[in-house]
């Protein structure tokens, strides 16, 4: 039903690159769905994608698990942040 | 400037930045000012090719200002800049300045101190060494953790 | 450089002592330094025409040696540098200079404050301010007193 | 039997001059002995020059109140110093 685009920072960049699209077959979908979509994806990534440490956002907002996200939406996913 | 926050992906010169603060801090009593460099190696004693910042486009510098302001704030500086590189950075070069000017000396070293234990912590980076032998992404150390402790955060 | 110190009565430019110590401080993650300013008021809000501060030929430069390798030494300061001015010395501008590089910037800023807290209490000078009521010498006031405590000094 | 010279920091220099002649009229006198003949050339400061406060140094070395000095060394007084 549409294509998300997700970036990622940090480690999950270097693996995933800065940005994928992924395709959703719903109309919409949570995060944690989202997690476990982009973490099939990128299997080497996916034990980070779907813990905790790894946290979400939607325009520059972090956002919880059951948050719903549609395709049109951008989701950003940051690893722990390293500080300066 | 009072309270500032930069993010550069440009070579930091943390004399010009001093002369800043000097023109900005009238009336200040005192100066404290703070440059990280990149260390030639590792805590494992490695040789450090490069420090290689990612930032976001806007939640970094937005981070670095909301450190600032707090910091600014909470001990009374009359003029607080935070300077924050980012990018591929090799070793001797400046990643980060800090400068805080207050009335007197104590606080200007504790409004140092606290923005660089929060930068340390906070600042919204993710940061990789490069080495010879590849690279690893670091995260804060239990000390940087220890060290934000240290002020109630 | 190491560790040095140096009295002068002219102008310092913090800015290239700042200079200075970055090209001394090889291999140093952090650097931290001070400036002390004339301050344009004294501690009733009166204002200040200048602060003077008297020295001895020797005694003084040698005071500040000590603090400064007693600072190197205390926080292993890979780079240690001390500069203060005598003589006449108008608001706003640079009294004294301290920069201490060191691998951590734990190190670096308990250096540089231990530095400052000594030179405040101990550095050999007698110091004036001169407004337009005439003038006051100065001396440790309980809190330069009770900032050398911190130190077990 | 000759002349002293001391020198003065500060608040003493300000009201004695940086450098006084004391003519001493035994061969030698203790330093505070000299603190009490400086004290009466300089009234207002002999409170100060007699008192715990100003030190006393020979060769830039700090001396004791019973150290014997003679003319031809030079005797210099510290009030307390202010710190930088």
């Amino acid at each position: 039903m549409g294509n998300m685009t997700v970036r990622f920072y940090g480690r999950l960049a270097e693996a995933c690159g800065p940005t994928a699209e992924i395709p959703l077959e719903a109309q919409s979908c949570t995060i944690a769905e989202l997690r476990n979509i982009i973490g099939q994806r990128f299997p080497d990534m996916a034990t980070d994608l779907t813990g905790p440490s790894v946290r979400a956002a939607v325009a520059d907002v972090m956002v919880p698990d059951d948050r719903s996200v549609s395709p049109g939406t951008e989701v950003e996913f940051f690893p722990i942040v390293s500080g300066g | 400037m009072a309270t500032q926050a930069r993010l550069t992906d440009d070579v930091i010169r943390p004399d010009l930045l001093l002369q800043e603060l000097l023109a900005a801090a009238t009336g200040a009593g005192a100066i404290v000012n703070f440059c990280g460099l990149v260390r030639p190696e590792d805590h494992e004693g490695r040789k450090i090719e490069a420090l290689r910042l990612d930032h976001h486009p806007r939640l970094t510098l937005r981070s670095l200002e909301t450190i600032a302001q707090d910091g600014a704030e909470r001990f009374g500086l009359s003029t607080c800049l935070v300077v924050h590189r980012f990018g591929r950075i090799e070793p001797g070069a400046t990643v980060v300045f800090v400068g805080a000017a207050a009335l007197h000396r104590r606080a200007a070293f504790m409004g140092a101190d606290y923005l660089m234990d929060r930068l340390k912590s906070e600042a919204m980076f993710w940061k990789k060494e490069e080495g010879a032998a590849g690279g690893q992404w670091i995260e804060p150390t239990n000390e940087d953790r220890a060290d934000l402790l240290r002020w109630g955060n």
